[in-house]
């Protein structure tokens, strides 16, 4: 057949686009679990609590982030409802007094500098703005992890560079680059 | 298999005699990737720069390598815009000779900078007032643009000829010669001039700095007219080098007669230039910024010996040997003239790398000195034993002299003497 | 059909066109610069909430105030109080727990052991290189309690020097401007007295004094002597121009300084005779130099107390276990000094340290101790400081395990009760019910008398510090000079003089800063010479070289340094050196 | 807009290099490996000891601290930068330095008139232990690239922080210092708004025997040095052929 090389080289081709496309998500993310199966759901609908009262801002305005073990015992020191994973969380933290190793999804990188407290106060963003439906969710997702840059996959899903200058560049705000870099 | 990658009728030492000569340069090779390794893994402590001392050996290194590389892109632009057949008896191996120096230059960049990881970036977030943008951009297109029209070149082997879709492709490539040599000029004549742009906008360096017209200080246009100026004599240089090596006549004398004529030409403007440029900085430039031009000279061993043997030396004495039909007749002379041209490049990019760097601003800074670590000399090593190997085998293999067959076929040829008529370029007369 | 080489070429061809088409270069590009942004070796500050703690700094015998940012438990920058700076030293404090040189580990049992077979007819001494703590009434009641127990210190307990009254301030090499005391407080004085320092090398302080004279290295006494006999209306001594290299109108004009402009005060790096009796002579005595009242202390400790004997003033080779209290540096008396007084035949020497630096390198033991910030002990009162003080170096971080308490070993050695010595001298302080005590988180002071002492005892734990009220004045202090001697003037052939500048011992690797970084100061281990000395040494800028003297030879490194005097080197003695130089030594450099 | 600025008092300045080391604690800059001299070092701030040329009690010395001028016109460092690793920012005219932007080319250290940038010629390493002692305002450089003072923008990050947690835009002046200034004993390093004339810097600046270093390049610098000494002001301001410093 004449058009041998040209098939040939279109399967090349095709080959390498599927593997591309479809193989990468997979090859290029670290998947693990979070250490205890947390629901915010049940902590905002049947503990009836907020967001800011276990992620707190401090009063120097700085944010605690996912909240110590302290917090958590002090309504978890007993097991409250028979939930395997309560049970479990009780037993590996609680009663050991080890600290949570919770993987933070948006851990942004070391050399960001992200003041939650003018976004809150000044701004008056709401948490959803940037964290999404997370404070709804009933489980925790895998956390999953960039294998070659180490960042958490999720500061790519509407935390990135970009999406912070979306809202900076609006009006004839000046930016640069030390004001959301240490 | 080495024979029949050989031209026919175009002897080459034997097989053996090739290794022997390789075996050397493959070992300089191979100790300066050590080097440029070390580098690159344990970081650039491992060099003799530093924070007073940024640049080095290896910036030395690329502006000289580049300025003398300007021979490829000179030479197209004589042969396929100026229509100047004579030369294209040598435009092969000038582009080999760019294609060396352009991508030995970008080699060593990657290792001279720190995070050679990020040196995208300047693609993706470039600055466009910096000269250094500039550059990266001009050198990396136009070094897509020597690997092009070298590919015609090597794709004239003897055995990948015989490769019919090779044929077609470089018969296809060979149409678009003329626009890779304007692109070539264009991005050429900007990298050349940004790389002296890089040193003159250096308003904190009031040794380097220069005024010029728009954003374009005065060493932008020194640099290009200096670099063209050396770009033919290289070209000859290596001819000479080349045929003296392989003791084969491969460009008839009129050839490197006309380079060095052109070189002469451009030399003498060069350092009329220069000069003129020389005495507004000293008069004018320098005092303006609060420095007079006295002091920079104060320090040993950077005498105003160094201004005189750049501009007089290296300059005018090479250029007036060139222009003289008599001189430039006698071989010796010719290459001699050739070589002093180069060297008078070279130091140019030295003062404005290394004595810029080594002078105080400060009135309680203290004039420092480096020595480059063997660490960079190994690397600055690679890049030559890289440019001759490829050279070599360029020579060996490929066709980089087209009047080489013909010289041999008529060995009467170097006999009849070299007739003094004007050359036409186009229709003006050089 | 098989498949050929150039099948293989064609689909490899393909599949590489295709890969352009998808985010796998790409996406890899971009990975591997933002791995470049935490690659292994970038090391990753710990988060927390931040807060504030206070504490006394037990580096040198200033004892600033010290408030510590602390992440959690961890002290990430130690700061002054607002207008009480802190100085190079003190600001990296908080590293030393990490210093690379610490040692953590010693033979405690084995040591104890050793000095409880000791020969019972030599005597058991303790010297003690910062005298005026609390540990170091300890150390007087354990030495008290043994028999032939020797409690000594280095020098004199100098007087109480009150700089802020002071209009002429003659310093003897001196270093007023660079740690001497507490930086804030010195340079507010600063403003009001005139400074002439006598001093061969031109340190800091000297190029900032008012009056630099660049005197003959080792004739200060001479100049002192001759400037005593100004005053005392006699004539000039001829020869003291010549042996100081000091024009005699200077030598005349600088004694009416002190005379005519006073209240003057007379200070010097070492105390020696000529200098008490100017002192004495311009009337400062009681008015810029004066004897602090010490803290009250539990009489029943003043009751079984063994002397303050001055080191020089003991017995040659009359000491045969030696204990060192390295942990709260000060002096450093040289090796030779301290070896004169042991005896001939195995003496035992017990430090306690934290690292070999010091004496380490030649006791047979060496107790590891906790550093600043770890350690809880009291600092004596500042130099300049007219009142006596009491406050704690609280500790900021816990100790390692396996630090020994010097005090409490001395203590448990002579079988004293072990009570919390520091909480009692409190007690006696607050029942004494004088002066005032501050607290430094909310600034105020009080009168001792309205604070219950659990209070007071928790501010002083705080970094608060108590103040004595001024109590009658106390009468000008004897200083009968021959009471102690002068440094012994070396008699040898070697050409240059040495001149010592002290490197305070420990000190953060963060000081590369001002040693190595930068030429701010001669870093240790190093050597400033004259260019001309220099040439006649035959060494140039950077060599490495040798110096050598009587005692021996170390390496060092050279640096040319023209406000240097000819025949001069100025050497920055870390306690090796010292050793190598002894209290006043000529010497000579060579290549290496 | 402010324009936060310097002024420093040279009479003043002991050389005693608190500002350095306390630089250096507030910035996370690793103590420099063996070998590293004053050439090869990191410190954003550093103080030269200069003398007047003279010897014996004629000799005069001062010292003189040296940082990033902060320059305001034809900022020479930022032109140059391929990448915009370098900016000035429009709100406090702070000449800030992007490491994880920067490749490394040094082009921007050669650039700069007063030697006032650092390249990170080794990886940055803490002895075993130390590094829990890191600042966690401020991120830690990696190897490879070029750093530089910016007035401690941590703790103005922190200052900012303060303000929004009591719903302030504005910070107020007292509570944003560099660590220089907060740490200098003399009080010889003195900060502030340029803008605002009644500032301490501002009020300096305007004071005679001020001056500010290399002033004749047009870059506009924003530290302001004083010296009432002739010689001391005549070594600072301008070049000078001779070797006249140690530092």
């Amino acid at each position: 057949m004449r058009n041998r090389g040209t098939f040939l080289f279109l399967a090349g081709a095709v080959a390498a686009l599927g593997a591309g496309w479809m193989g990468l998500p997979y090859a290029i993310y670290a998947r693990r679990a979070q250490p205890v199966d947390f629901s915010h759901k049940v902590h905002v609908e049947q503990g009836g609590l907020k967001c800011n009262d276990c992620h707190e801002l401090r009063s120097d305005g700085s944010f605690a982030g996912i909240p110590r073990l302290e917090k958590c015992a002090g309504c978890h020191a007993a097991p409250m409802g028979a939930t395997a994973a309560e049970k479990q969380f009780i037993d590996r933290y609680v009663a050991p007094q080890r600290e949570v190793p919770w993987a933070v999804y948006a851990r942004q990188p070391e050399n960001v500098y992200f003041p939650h407290a003018s976004h809150l106060k000044l701004a008056g963003l709401s948490c959803e703005t940037c964290h999404g439906d997370h404070g709804r969710t009933n489980t925790l997702r895998p956390y999953q992890e960039d294998r070659i840059s180490g960042y958490p996959r999720d500061i790519w899903r509407g935390m990135k560079m970009d999406t912070c200058l979306e809202c900076h560049r609006q009006g004839s705000r000046k930016n640069s680059c030390l004001e959301c870099h240490k | 298999m080495d024979r029949q990658l050989i031209a026919r009728r175009l002897p080459r030492c034997p097989a053996r005699q090739f290794v022997l000569w390789l075996l050397p340069w493959t070992a300089l090779l191979a100790f300066g990737l050590y080097a440029a390794g070390l580098c690159l893994v344990k970081g650039l402590n491992q060099t003799n720069m530093d924070n007073r001392f940024a640049f080095g050996l290896w910036i030395f290194l690329d502006l000289t390598v580049i300025a003398l590389g300007a021979g490829a892109f000179f030479t197209g632009f004589l042969v396929y815009i100026l229509k100047l057949k004579e030369l294209s008896a040598v435009i092969y191996s000038a582009v080999v000779i760019g294609f060396v120096c352009y991508s030995g230059a970008v080699a060593v960049l990657l290792v001279d900078v720190g995070q050679p990881l990020r040196a995208w970036f300047t693609f993706w977030y470039p600055n466009v007032h910096s000269m250094l943008t500039e550059v990266t951009f001009c050198i990396t297109c136009y070094l897509t643009v020597l690997f092009i029209e070298y590919l015609p070149i090597i794709l004239k082997n003897r055995k990948l000829r015989q490769v019919p879709s090779f044929l077609v492709f470089e018969f296809q490539l060979h149409k678009l010669i003329y626009v890779l040599a304007g692109a070539g000029t264009f991005l050429s004549f900007f990298h050349q001039g940004s790389l002296g742009g890089l040193y003159g906008v250096l308003r904190g360096r009031p040794f380097a700095f220069r005024e010029g017209f728009a954003i374009w200080p005065s060493t932008f246009f020194l640099f290009i007219i200096s670099a063209v100026a050396v770009g033919p004599a290289f070209i000859l240089l290596t001819t000479w080098l080349v045929s003296k090596i392989s003791q084969r006549r491969l460009v008839k004398p009129q050839v490197l007669d006309l380079l060095g004529r052109i070189s002469g030409l451009l030399l003498s403007v060069y350092v009329l230039a220069k000069t003129v440029d020389t005495l507004i900085w000293i008069n004018r430039t320098s005092p303006g910024s609060g420095f007079p031009a006295w002091q920079y000279y104060s320090w040993n061993p950077f005498g105003t010996w160094i201004l005189f043997a750049e501009i007089v030396v290296f300059g005018l004495i090479p250029a007036l040997i060139l222009l003289i039909p008599r001189l430039r007749r006698r071989t010796g002379w010719l290459v001699s003239a050739a070589l002093m041209a180069c060297l008078g490049v070279a130091l140019n990019r030295f003062v404005l790398t290394v004595q810029t760097l080594a002078l105080p601003t400060l009135g309680f800074d203290q004039f420092v000195s480096y020595r480059p670590s063997w660490q960079e000399t190994g690397t600055f090593l690679a890049v030559v034993a890289y440019g001759v190997l490829v050279y070599s085998f360029s020579f060996r293999y490929l066709q980089l002299f087209p009047q080489e067959r013909a010289l041999e076929a008529a060995p009467a040829a170097e006999a009849e003497p070299v007739e003094e008529e004007p050359v036409l370029v186009g229709r003006y007369s050089l | 059909m098989q498949t050929t080489r150039r099948d293989l070429f064609k689909f490899a061809a393909g599949s590489a066109a295709g890969l352009v088409f998808t985010p796998v270069p790409w996406r890899l590009i971009t990975d591997t610069a933002l791995w470049s942004e935490n690659w292994p070796g970038i090391p990753r500050p710990a988060r927390g909430e931040i807060h504030t703690r206070f504490t006394n700094c037990a580096l040198c015998p200033a004892g600033c105030a010290v408030r510590a940012r602390c992440v959690g438990p961890q002290p990430v920058a130690l700061t002054g109080l607002p207008g009480q700076p802190l100085c190079a030293f003190g600001l990296v404090g908080h590293h030393l727990p990490y210093h690379p040189g610490r040692v953590t580990q010693g033979a405690l049992e084995q040591a104890a052991a050793a000095i409880a077979h000791r020969d019972p007819k030599a005597s058991i001494a303790v010297l003690d290189l910062r005298p005026g703590r609390t540990a170091s009434w300890t150390y007087r009641r354990a030495m008290a309690a043994i028999p032939h127990g020797l409690y000594l210190a280095p020098k004199r307990i100098s007087p109480a020097v009150n700089l802020a009254d002071a209009k002429t301030v003659l310093s003897f090499g001196a270093p007023l401007l660079e740690g001497w005391g507490t930086p804030a407080s010195v340079f507010a004085a600063r403003e009001r007295f005139r400074l002439v320092q006598v001093e061969p090398v031109p340190s800091p302080t000297a190029a900032l004094a008012d009056l630099w004279l660049p005197i003959r290295a080792g004739s200060e006494t001479a100049l002192a002597r001759a400037i005593a006999q100004l005053l005392r209306k006699q004539a000039l001594p001829p020869e003291v121009a010549a042996l100081t290299g000091i024009p005699e109108e200077q030598i005349v004009s600088v004694a009416r300084q002190v005379a005519e402009n006073g209240p003057a005060l007379v200070v010097a790096a070492e105390e020696f005779p000529a200098m008490s009796e100017l002192n004495r002579l311009l009337g400062s005595l009681g008015r810029t130099v004066f004897p602090r009242r010490e803290a009250p202390v539990p009489e029943s400790w003043t009751r079984a107390a063994a002397p303050v004997t001055t080191f020089a003033s003991v017995a040659d080779h009359s000491i045969g276990v030696l204990l060192i209290d390295e942990s709260a540096p000060d002096t450093y008396l040289p090796w030779s000094v301290v070896q004169k007084k042991l005896v001939p035949y195995d003496p035992l020497v017990v430090t306690f340290a934290s690292s070999r630096a010091g004496y380490g390198r030649h006791a047979q033991y060496l107790l590891p101790t906790a550093v600043y910030p770890e350690i809880t002990s009291d600092l004596p009162p500042a130099l300049h400081s007219a009142a006596a003080t009491f406050r704690l170096a609280a500790p900021l971080v816990a100790p390692p395990a396996g630090v020994v308490d010097p005090p409490t070993f001395v203590a448990r050695m002579a079988r004293l009760p072990l009570t919390p010595a520091l909480r009692e001298r409190a007690g006696a302080i607050h029942q004494a019910g004088r002066g005032t005590v501050s607290t430094w988180r909310d600034g105020k002071s009080v009168p001792v008398r309205q604070v219950k002492f659990d209070d007071f005892w928790s501010a002083l734990n705080e970094g608060g510090c108590w103040i004595d009220s001024q109590g009658p004045q106390a009468p000008a202090p004897q200083m009968e000079s021959g009471s102690f001697a002068d440094p012994p003037v070396e008699q040898s052939s070697l050409p240059l003089v040495v001149v010592t500048t002290a490197v305070p011992q420990p000190f953060s690797p963060l000081l590369s800063k001002l040693y190595g970084e930068s030429n701010l100061r001669l870093s240790p281990g190093r050597i400033a010479l004259h260019p001309e000395t220099a040439r006649q040494c035959g060494v140039t800028d950077g060599a490495r070289a040798a110096l050598e003297t009587i005692r021996g030879r170390a390496a060092v490194q050279v640096s040319i340094d023209s406000g240097m005097p000819p025949g001069v080197v100025r050497v920055a003695a870390t306690p090796a050196l010292l050793d190598l130089c002894g209290p006043s030594a000529r010497a000579k450099v060579v290549r290496v | 807009m402010t324009r936060y600025g310097m002024s420093i008092d040279i009479d003043r300045c002991t050389g005693c290099g608190a500002c350095m080391v306390a630089c250096a604690v507030e910035n996370n800059i690793p103590p420099a490996p063996e070998g590293a001299g004053d050439r090869k070092g990191i410190t954003w701030i550093r103080v030269f000891q200069v003398n007047n040329g003279e010897d014996g009690s004629n000799r005069k010395s001062a010292f003189v601290p040296v940082l990033c001028q902060q320059c305001g016109h034809e900022t020479p460092c930022v032109s140059v930068c391929p990448q915009q690793a370098v900016r000035v920012d429009p709100q406090t005219g702070i000449v800030g330095q992007m490491p994880e932007r920067c490749l490394g080319c040094r082009y921007c250290m050669a650039a700069c008139p007063y030697h006032a940038r650092y390249f990170n010629w080794w990886d940055p390493v803490w002895p075993p232990g130390m590094e829990k002692t890191l600042n966690p305002a401020v991120a830690p450089r990696m190897r490879g690239v070029v750093e530089k003072c910016n007035f401690c923008h941590g703790r103005w990050h922190a200052a900012k922080e303060r303000a929004a947690a009591q719903n302030r835009r504005e910070i107020d002046p007292g509570d944003y210092l560099p660590a220089c200034v907060e740490a200098c004993p003399t009080g010889a390093i003195r900060f502030g708004d340029l803008n605002d004339r009644a500032s301490v810097p501002a009020r300096d600046a305007r004071q005679d025997g001020s001056f500010r270093l290399l002033e004749k390049l047009g870059t506009d610098p924003k530290i302001h040095y004083h010296s009432r000494q002739g010689w001391v002001r005549q070594i600072a301001s301008a070049p000078s052929g001779k070797e006249k410093a140690r530092g």
